[in-house]
């Protein structure tokens, strides 16, 4: 497939995880947005990396692997991140009982 | 001799420094002592320099005291001229302050100690800088002394300081001296940049070889400086205002020396102004028409001292009108004896106000029995004013008018005209003052006396000046070779006199015109005898007569035209620009500061969707930057 | 050696300072080391100026190519002079004068003396930068701790306001520094930069270098710090505000400017000659409005300061001279008007001129002392003022930098006149006239105040009859600035 | 290597310490001792030039260079001192303090890796290692609710901006001709851009401008500083700020000097917009610990000079990187050290300071006059440096014009502090300090004047290291 | 159209779907089951690209594991139902209006890109496979996967931290 075709595909998803991160106050969709946004470049550098490989397997027969190996650090990075996320989600709703971002809202100014 | 020129104005800066300093210390007789003394003793000096000038075969001399200012190609000595003119205005300024000063011991009595001494410090500092402004060699020290006599000048007529109006006179006085003497500074800048130097030597001998054009500009702003010191039109204003200090202030100052500063200077760059025909018609315009003007308000003031104050306005005008026509010798010739009858004439006053406590005259009367030495060396004095002969004013005068019916008949005219309103308010205030009856309370005729011998003494020394001095300029018609002065002034005015021929008028005609104005003269005398010696009239003036008695309302246009609209112009700076505008900008970009700051803070809206909406507009300008603007 | 010992004689003992808690041992060790310091000033003119113990140099920031680089020359010696002479004076008139925590207080003046005496020493740019700041922020502090009711606000207006200026400034040092062909601070390669820089750089340098010295002078329309500034500080801090510190923008854009950047200088001079005219006949309209003594003052050092930078700009050898002997003059007198101001206002309570009146019967030496003080002010012959204004004027005048010298000069010359005005409406109102119930029981002033002011008053004359030899001090100095300022 | 390994091991020692001492002054001593360490190790992996402690083969994902362990030194000094200063108030934000400390050490992990990444993935994971504790550190103070907002917007922008540095990591990656996440091979040279790589590196300049809080990415910093406890804050301001700052040039020198043409107005922009909010913004706040935040936004705006300057022949821009992230971590940990003690935080808490506690004031006044730049301190130097590596640039004349004017606007509310302490009256406030605690001030405030006086001495030490 | 053609088209527009009816769904959990959807889908294209290591760690590790997690969160909050209160209008619409900019600026950055011979090379190459990659991973990235570690450590930490009962 010609790369373009993955490239907009990939960006189309990211915008519509902005999208999402813009329109929704619930925390917790706020941050599958973001995952979302995480697969659509993982995604992407899925595509990139057979690009590459397909151009210069016969340098590097290796050629493009980096990227899937970098794929899965994010996703490696991605579940840790969770982790945590999900932590102060949890912290804030037991303090609050929202979990609407806009909630909390003394910081500011 | 001519080497211990310094001595001159040496020994009254002594007195000034002893006086002033010791104030509280000194006896009165002491510092009448070291105040007369000093002037008494640079007397003696120039009396001693005086004849060794008189011999023919005289050269003039440069006496370098020290570098005073020495910048690249300027160099400024402090030095003094010893020649005829200086040596002639010392004797005047030393003889006459030292007559003055005689009087002061009498006249002052009164005062505190200290402030006696204060007045004396004063009259010495004035005598010095006086001498420094004749004696200076070049532009720069005579300035020196010119902006000095300024300064005695304010401070002897504000000398009584507690009362506020004295104190505006003075600083009136100050101001208008000052602005002429930008015009004298900027002269003197121009003849820097033109001759580079301000010696009188230099510049005189580059002078002719200088295009008429910055020969006229440099004069007519020398000009300026003269017509504030010597008040003329348009700076006149402060001379009347002046008479609030002390008599003999106004006799010394106010009369006889300071305000002759200018025709000092005119003579003595004589050279610049006969190069500079357009100047000379403006200095004899300007001469004549303060001439006349003054002469028009004194006939209606009713203060002694007021009247004499114009009178010497109006004698300053005609020395003027003389230099302008190219009478350099007849002006000074007028310096000389009108500083004896004008000294006299306020001497006289003072006595007189000393006697009455009082400067209105139309609250006298009948002095003549009280005061017979007062009577009698003030009528001389009114008649050598008038230019009654034989008496000195005769023949100054008449020099001068001579001289301008040469130039332009209408200045005769004029000046004859004026002559008349001469004789007429010196006797209206003669009269009035001296004859009739007595108009004032009994208390102060009670108390009427004549004054001590301190007084008197320089009284009759000056009216034997006045009624003599004249024969040192004997005109040309009675005797030849008897102008003694012309004979003694020549080496100075030999430049311009080559260039400048002054034709005198065939006997006949000088004759008429001298009997015309001695004519005019005695008719304004007559007149004003008959009308004011028995039953003057002490009506308040009404009609033309207010006019002249306001003085033709100039100061009120002054006040009106130029010091209204400054301080309402720095009001409005100080007020409007100052804080409405620059202030308001500074202040104002403080507050822009301050107020996007506090617009700018809204954007931090606390929202987590308001941030990220606005980090993604910001990559969204980034990138439309990067696509359409980069490049 | 001599400049190293100006500037470390006052900072260190200014350090050490900090630490005397007695408010009288305070004064004396500041009196003290200020009259050292003026000792060792006075020593400095005695050298020759070839001598070695005038220029001091040592690494300081070599990868930067900044030295420690002192150095005195006339106007260096000139301008320390000053500084040296007016601390004692400071401290003299105003020995009377209770402080709070007074060894704070002697110990911040005592450092901004080291500052200013190191800006008019130092020959490396950024040396010059650091010492412009050392002495602005001990006179902040001092303001805005000693100062009147609304000292925060003006001093901080003043504050920021300077700031601005020397950042610009510093932009323009290191806009410099990067095109010395040496990567060098040296006030030396700064002048052979001139041909390096193109006509439209020197243009923007030059005002960047301008505007902080204005600021500083100050010039209008950057002026407006000044009145409130002097009004709040404490006098003796405003005489060194006024009576040192503004010589700094002079010596800056003389030293620094001028030389430096002479094709920027000549193209915007008419320019600026104008702003500084402006600013002459503004400042002296406005004196006349002022009520407040302090302010009528501040007014007029503004007037006078314009005259200055204008006859820096005339580039003439006279105008030069002129400023030269000037800003020494103007400081002397000025600090002398603000002892005055300081006199009437600790016995008085108050500066409104309307309020006083008649003080000549109650103090006639005070009276006499100031009216002398006051004719220098207006640049009265046989004044030392008269000496630096007549060649300033010269210099404006005969100036070819400039078409508009005739203009120039007259119109600058009426500020003579209203300085005339407003000099003698303020010794009229305050000291003739009749007393009053605030001044009926002043008192004529103390014999140390007396005799500073006696010792300032034999200055103005000296200098007044005598100024070549200070004129000769300076005069090298003039011609080198000259010949780069005349570059073409 | 050594100070990665290093402070990830004790991180871990902090984490059982914690967890098994119920002493807590042993934790704080054993983190004070930690973090001397680590500068020790590092100091000697600085000095033993390319043979330390442990020999592990990076493949080239790590390159330890000598600027990145001079700015780890910066980083462990900084957090030395902060500890000998703020230590006792860590144990006082909540129970755990053992697992704070060990959250800070493994943020150190992640700054040692920022410093010396070679590789894309390495400072992905860098920066995860750097941010992911902040997280926690920043919710620390669980009952209170600012701290639990502030972390969760600092959670979820800094995902955010994660996936936005992942989208352009992998545009980058699909422009490099070799298909390689090694920054010395991602960069394109002179060659024409691709837009690929145009919009990677946008993208880059996003994620990386909000990790340093460079406008407009920064609308997290001031929340976040505000809420987060006040001793983490001193730490997220200096530390790891300078870390990301670091991460950000060290991109920009290696990989896309050459394309320099491609960035510079962006930058610039940024630049001028970070200067302009930080700044302004900081005018008007009322308290000094928000006041602190939007500061720190505009040093920013100074320190991104610098990579306007990695184009320049000159080492400008990294020397005076270095010297601003000191002299800015020093005087900033300094103010943070004294606001702690503090009740109230807004200015008005400062009244009267100087009179109560004349060396805190004293020394205050020093960290200030040192953020505004004031000669004779070491800001001073570092904001010259950055001044002098834009104009050396010869272009941007007007950035540094605007620079300067900003520069002086901060000088507003740097001053208002100590307009405060000096020149205002105040409620006496109850403040204990040891006298340690003031020694060491003193100490810190004497190194910013003598650096301030004597550049010279860090700028050796720098070249000498520098241009081995 | 090829079998791969049609394959690639259709899991694209189930992604988008997918991923705009993630956004779109009030119910929370609604969207996670959407999310599922679109990596599944983003799987699907993995395994066109031959990526079957990648694709079943998306499905086991953010479909299994972190999905799930999700999930449990949202129902142990009960936040099941439509919970959400509404959001200011306005703010919904521009926030989609510049999600829509983004894409457009993406677009136009990109739209000139020269990569009509830069092909992805579907069905083939065996780069994706786990031996192939495990070796690389253990090789080439071990130090990222060590240092991996000290992620999930302050990560656990954190979460202990933030989770623990005072």
């Amino acid at each position: 497939m010609p790369i373009n075709y993955y490239i907009f595909l990939s960006v189309a998803l990211f915008c519509i995880g902005v999208a999402g991160v813009l329109t929704r106050r619930n925390a917790i969709i706020v941050f599958m947005c973001v995952e979302l946004m995480l697969n659509a470049v993982n995604l992407l550098l899925v595509a990139f990396s057979k690009m590459h490989h397909l151009a210069l397997a016969a340098v590097n027969a290796n050629a493009g692997m980096n990227a899937q190996i970098f794929v899965f650090f994010i996703m490696v990075v991605a579940a840790a991140e969770v982790s945590v996320g999900l932590a102060i989600i949890v912290m804030m709703y037991r303090n609050t009982h929202s979990v609407d971002v806009n909630f909390l809202n003394r910081l500011k100014h | 001799m001519s080497k211990l020129v310094y001595l001159v104005p040496l020994f009254p800066f002594i007195g000034f420094l002893l006086n002033g300093l010791l104030r509280k210390k000194l006896s009165k007789s002491l510092i009448s002592i070291i105040g007369c003394g000093t002037v008494l003793a640079s007397f003696v000096v120039s009396l001693l320099i005086f004849f060794e000038v008189k011999d023919p075969s005289f050269q003039t001399v440069v006496i370098n005291l020290f570098d005073f200012i020495n910048v690249g190609s300027l160099k400024i000595p402090f030095s003094f001229q010893v020649d005829q003119l200086s040596i002639l205005f010392l004797l005047i300024i030393t003889g006459v302050g030292f007559l003055i000063h005689l009087y002061s011991t009498s006249y002052m009595h009164d005062e505190e100690n200290q402030h006696f001494a204060r007045y004396f410090a004063y009259l010495n500092l004035f005598v010095f800088s006086m001498l420094i402004l004749i004696l200076g060699s070049n532009y720069v020290i005579m300035f020196v002394g010119w902006e000095g006599v300024g300064l005695c000048s304010y401070l002897l007529i504000g000398y009584w300081f507690k009362n506020i109006e004295y104190g505006n006179a003075a600083k009136k006085a100050f101001i208008m001296n000052r602005i002429g003497d930008l015009g004298f500074l900027i002269a003197v800048f121009w003849m820097i940049s033109k001759f580079g130097s301000v010696n009188f030597a230099e510049v005189f001998s580059k002078a002719p070889t200088t295009s008429v054009g910055v020969l006229t500009g440099i004069t007519l702003l020398l000009f300026v400086g003269a017509t504030g010191k010597s008040a003329q039109i348009p700076l006149y204003t402060w001379l009347p205002d002046a008479m609030a200090g002390p008599t003999p202030v106004s006799a010394l100052i106010h009369a006889a020396t300071m305000v002759t500063a200018g025709i000092y200077m005119i003579a003595r760059s004589n050279i610049m102004y006969t190069l500079a025909p357009t100047t000379q018609t403006v200095v004899a315009i300007v001469g004549l028409a303060t001439a006349i003007f003054a002469a028009s308000i004194a006939l209606k003031q009713n203060d002694i001292k007021k009247v004499l104050a114009y009178s010497t306005v109006s004698q300053l005008g005609y020395m003027f009108l003389g230099l302008g026509v190219g009478a350099y010798t007849g002006a000074v010739f007028h310096v000389m004896t009108h500083a004896f009858f004008k000294a006299l004439l306020f001497l006289g006053a003072g006595s007189v106000i000393h006697a009455m406590h009082e400067q209105d005259i139309r609250k006298m009367g009948g002095l003549k029995k009280f005061m017979p030495i007062t009577h009698i060396t003030f009528l001389l004095a009114c008649l050598a004013i008038a230019g009654i002969p034989p008496f000195s004013g005769f023949f100054s005068k008449d020099e001068i008018l001579a001289a301008a019916y040469e130039k332009n008949p209408i200045y005769y005219v004029v000046g004859v005209f004026t002559a008349l309103m001469t004789a007429f308010y010196m006797f209206r205030l003669y009269a009035t003052t001296f004859l009739g009856k007595f108009r004032g309370t009994s208390d102060q005729e009670h108390h009427l006396h004549e004054s001590p011998s301190a007084i008197t003494i320089p009284l009759v020394i000056l009216a034997v000046l006045a009624v003599t001095a004249g024969f040192l300029g004997i005109p040309e018609v009675f005797a030849k070779d008897s102008h003694w002065l012309q004979h003694f002034l020549s080496p100075i005015f030999e430049a311009s006199t080559k260039i400048q021929e002054v034709h005198p008028a065939n006997a006949g005609m000088e004759l008429t015109l001298m009997a015309i104005s001695v004519g005019v003269a005695i008719i304004g005398v007559i007149y004003a005898w008959s009308k004011f010696s028995k039953d003057p009239d002490l009506q308040d003036a009404s009609g033309f007569g207010k006019v002249l008695a306001n003085k033709w309302y100039v100061d009120e246009l002054y006040d009106a035209i130029i010091l209204k609209p400054l301080n309402a112009f720095g009001k409005f700076l100080n007020n409007v620009v100052e804080k409405n505008v620059i202030d308001w900008m500074v202040n104002g970009i403080g507050r822009a500061v301050q107020y996007s700051s506090r617009q700018i803070r809204l954007l931090q809206s606390g929202q987590v969707g308001g941030y990220v909406l606005l980090m993604v507009i910001g990559i969204v300008i980034l990138f439309l930057v990067e696509i359409f603007i980069k490049k | 050696m001599i400049p190293v010992l100006l500037i470390a004689i006052p900072l260190l003992s200014g350090l050490v300072g900090f630490f005397i808690k007695n408010g009288d041992n305070a004064k004396k060790w500041s009196l003290f080391i200020s009259l050292a310091t003026l000792a060792v000033s006075v020593y400095g003119l005695t050298l020759d100026k070839a001598s070695a113990a005038l220029h001091f140099e040592a690494e300081w920031i070599p990868s930067l190519g900044s030295k420690f680089s002192v150095a005195l020359d006339g106007m260096s010696q000139i301008l320390s002079l000053l500084t040296a002479i007016s601390f004692p004076i400071i401290f003299i008139a105003t020995y009377n004068k209770e402080y709070k925590t007074p060894g704070k207080f002697y110990a911040l003046m005592l450092l901004s003396q080291a500052g200013l005496i190191g800006v008019f020493v130092s020959v490396d740019a950024l040396l010059f930068y650091f010492f412009w700041e050392l002495a602005l922020i001990p006179v902040y502090f001092l303001s805005s701790i000693w100062g009147g009711e609304k000292r925060i606000q003006a001093t901080f207006k003043f504050f920021i306001y300077t700031f601005v200026g020397s950042l610009l400034m510093l932009v323009g040092i290191i806009y410099l520094y990067a095109h010395t062909a040496d990567h060098s601070f040296s006030l030396q390669s700064f002048y052979k930069l001139k041909s390096a820089i193109s006509g439209k750089d020197q243009s923007w340098l030059f005002w960047l270098f301008f505007i902080a010295f204005a600021i500083k002078m100050p010039i209008f329309p950057f002026h407006t710090w000044q009145p409130d500034t002097y009004e709040q500080s404490p006098t003796a801090v405003t005489m060194v505000l006024s009576g040192v510190m503004v010589k700094m923008g002079l010596f800056g854009l003389i030293r620094w400017l001028a030389p430096v950047i002479p094709g920027g200088t000549w193209l915007w001079g008419d320019t600026a000659s104008a702003l500084c005219i402006i600013g002459m006949i503004y400042a002296s309209l406005s004196a006349i409005q002022q009520d407040d003594l302090k302010r009528l003052v501040a007014y007029s050092s503004i007037a006078h300061i314009g005259l200055m930078c204008l006859a820096v700009f005339a580039t003439t050898e006279t105008g030069l001279q002129g400023v030269m002997i000037q800003m020494f003059n103007h400081g002397i007198n000025i600090i002398a008007l603000w002892i005055v101001v300081e006199l009437i206002e600790r016995q008085l309570g108050t500066r409104k001129i309307s309020e006083l009146g008649g003080l000549a019967q109650k103090a006639p030496s005070l009276a006499i002392l100031l009216v002398i003080v006051s004719l220098a002010n207006v640049a009265l012959p046989l004044t030392n003022a008269f000496v630096g204004e007549f060649l300033m004027f010269s210099g404006i005048y005969t100036s070819t930098a400039t078409t508009y010298n005739v203009v120039f000069t007259v119109t600058a010359g009426i500020s003579i006149i209203l300085s005339a005005v407003y000099m003698l409406n303020m010794i009229q109102k305050v000291f003739f006239g009749n007393t009053n119930a605030l001044t009926e029981n002043a008192k004529d002033i103390k014999w140390n105040e007396k005799a500073i002011l006696a010792v300032i008053v034999i200055m103005i004359v000296v200098v007044g009859v005598f100024p070549q030899p200070a004129l000769e001090l300076t005069k090298t100095t003039v011609h080198a600035i000259l010949e780069k300022m005349n570059y073409k | 290597m050594n100070a990665i390994i290093f402070s990830a091991v004790w991180g871990v020692v902090m984490m059982f310490s914690g967890a098994f001492s119920k002493n807590k002054s042993l934790v704080r001593y054993l983190a004070i001792i930690g973090s001397a360490l680590l500068l020790l190790v590092n100091i000697a992996d600085l000095t033993s030039q390319g043979s330390p402690f442990f020999q592990i083969d990076t493949k080239n994902m790590l390159v330890f260079k000598v600027f990145g362990l001079l700015i780890n030194c910066v980083a462990f000094g900084s957090t030395l001192i902060y500890f000998l200063l703020s230590s006792k108030d860590i144990e006082e934000v909540g129970p755990n303090s053992g697992d704070y400390f060990a959250l800070i050490f493994f943020v150190l992990c992640g700054v040692s890796i920022t410093t010396s990444y070679n590789n894309l993935l390495m400072l992905f994971i860098g920066i995860e290692i750097l941010s992911i504790p902040l997280y926690i550190l920043t919710g620390s103070s669980k009952r209170n609710l600012k701290s639990n907002e502030a972390a969760l917007k600092y959670f979820l922008m800094g995902a955010f901006s994660t996936g936005i540095m992942l989208l352009g990591i992998a545009f980058l990656y699909g422009a490099s001709k070799t298909g390689s996440f090694f920054i010395d091979e991602i960069g394109i040279g002179k060659a024409p851009a691709s837009p690929l790589f145009v919009v990677g590196l946008l993208l880059m300049i996003v994620s990386l401008s909000f990790k340093v809080s460079a406008a407009p990415f920064h609308f997290w910093t001031p929340d976040v500083y505000d809420g987060s406890p006040t001793v983490f804050t001193s730490f997220m301001a200096t530390v790891v700020k300078g870390a990301a700052f670091v991460a950000f040039i060290r991109l920009f020198a290696d990989s896309f000097v050459d394309a320099q043409p491609q960035w510079e107005l962006i930058i610039a922009i940024i630049i001028a917009a970070t200067l302009f909010i930080g700044n302004i913004t900081a005018v008007f706040q009322q308290s000094v610990k928000r006041m602190l935040a939007y500061s720190s936004i505009a040093q920013v705006g100074f320190m991104l000079f610098a990579i306007l300057g990695v184009g320049a022949k000159t080492n400008t821009a990294q020397e005076g990187i270095v010297l601003y992230i000191a002299a800015y971590s020093l005087a900033t940990i300094g103010i943070f050290a004294i606001l702690i003690k503090l009740k109230d935080h807004s200015f008005d808490g400062f009244n009267g300071l100087a009179k109560q506690q004349p060396l805190l004031a004293a020394t205050n006044t020093v960290f200030l006059l040192s953020l505004a730049g004031i000669p004779l301190t070491a800001g001073f130097f570092a904001k010259y440096y950055m001044l002098s590596t834009a104009l050396q640039t010869g272009k941007f004349f007007w950035l540094v014009i605007f620079a300067v004017l900003c520069a002086a606007v901060s000088v507003y509310y740097y001053f208002r502090v100590i307009q405060a302490m000096y020149f205002k009256e105040g409620e006496p406030q109850q403040i204990e300090v040891s006298t340690g605690f003031k020694s060491l001030l003193v100490i810190v405030a004497f190194a910013i004047v003598v650096l301030g006086v004597f550049p010279q001495l860090l700028i050796n030490l720098l070249s000498s290291i520098l241009y081995f | 159209m090829s079998t791969t053609q049609i394959l690639f088209w259709s899991l694209s527009i189930l992604a988008i779907f997918s991923a705009i009816m993630v956004v779109a769904s009030k119910n929370p959990v609604h969207s996670v089951l959407w999310l599922i959807a679109v990596f599944f889908a983003i799987s699907g294209h993995y395994i066109l690209l031959n990526a079957q290591f990648l694709a079943i760690v998306n499905l086991i590790v953010y479909a299994g594991a972190i999905m799930v997690l999700f999930l449990f969160v949202i129902m142990l909050m009960n936040l099941n139902g439509d919970t959400e209160p509404q959001k200011n209008k306005w703010l919904k619409i521009a926030g989609v209006i510049a999600g829509g900019a983004l894409l457009m600026v993406f677009v136009a950055a990109l739209k000139n890109a020269d990569l009509k011979n830069q092909i992805a090379q579907v069905n083939g190459g065996n780069i994706g496979l786990i031996s192939n990659l495990g070796m690389e991973l253990f090789h080439e990235y071990v130090i990222p996967f060590e240092i991996s570690s000290v992620l999930f450590l302050s990560a656990m930490v954190g979460a202990v931290v933030i989770g623990k009962k005072e």
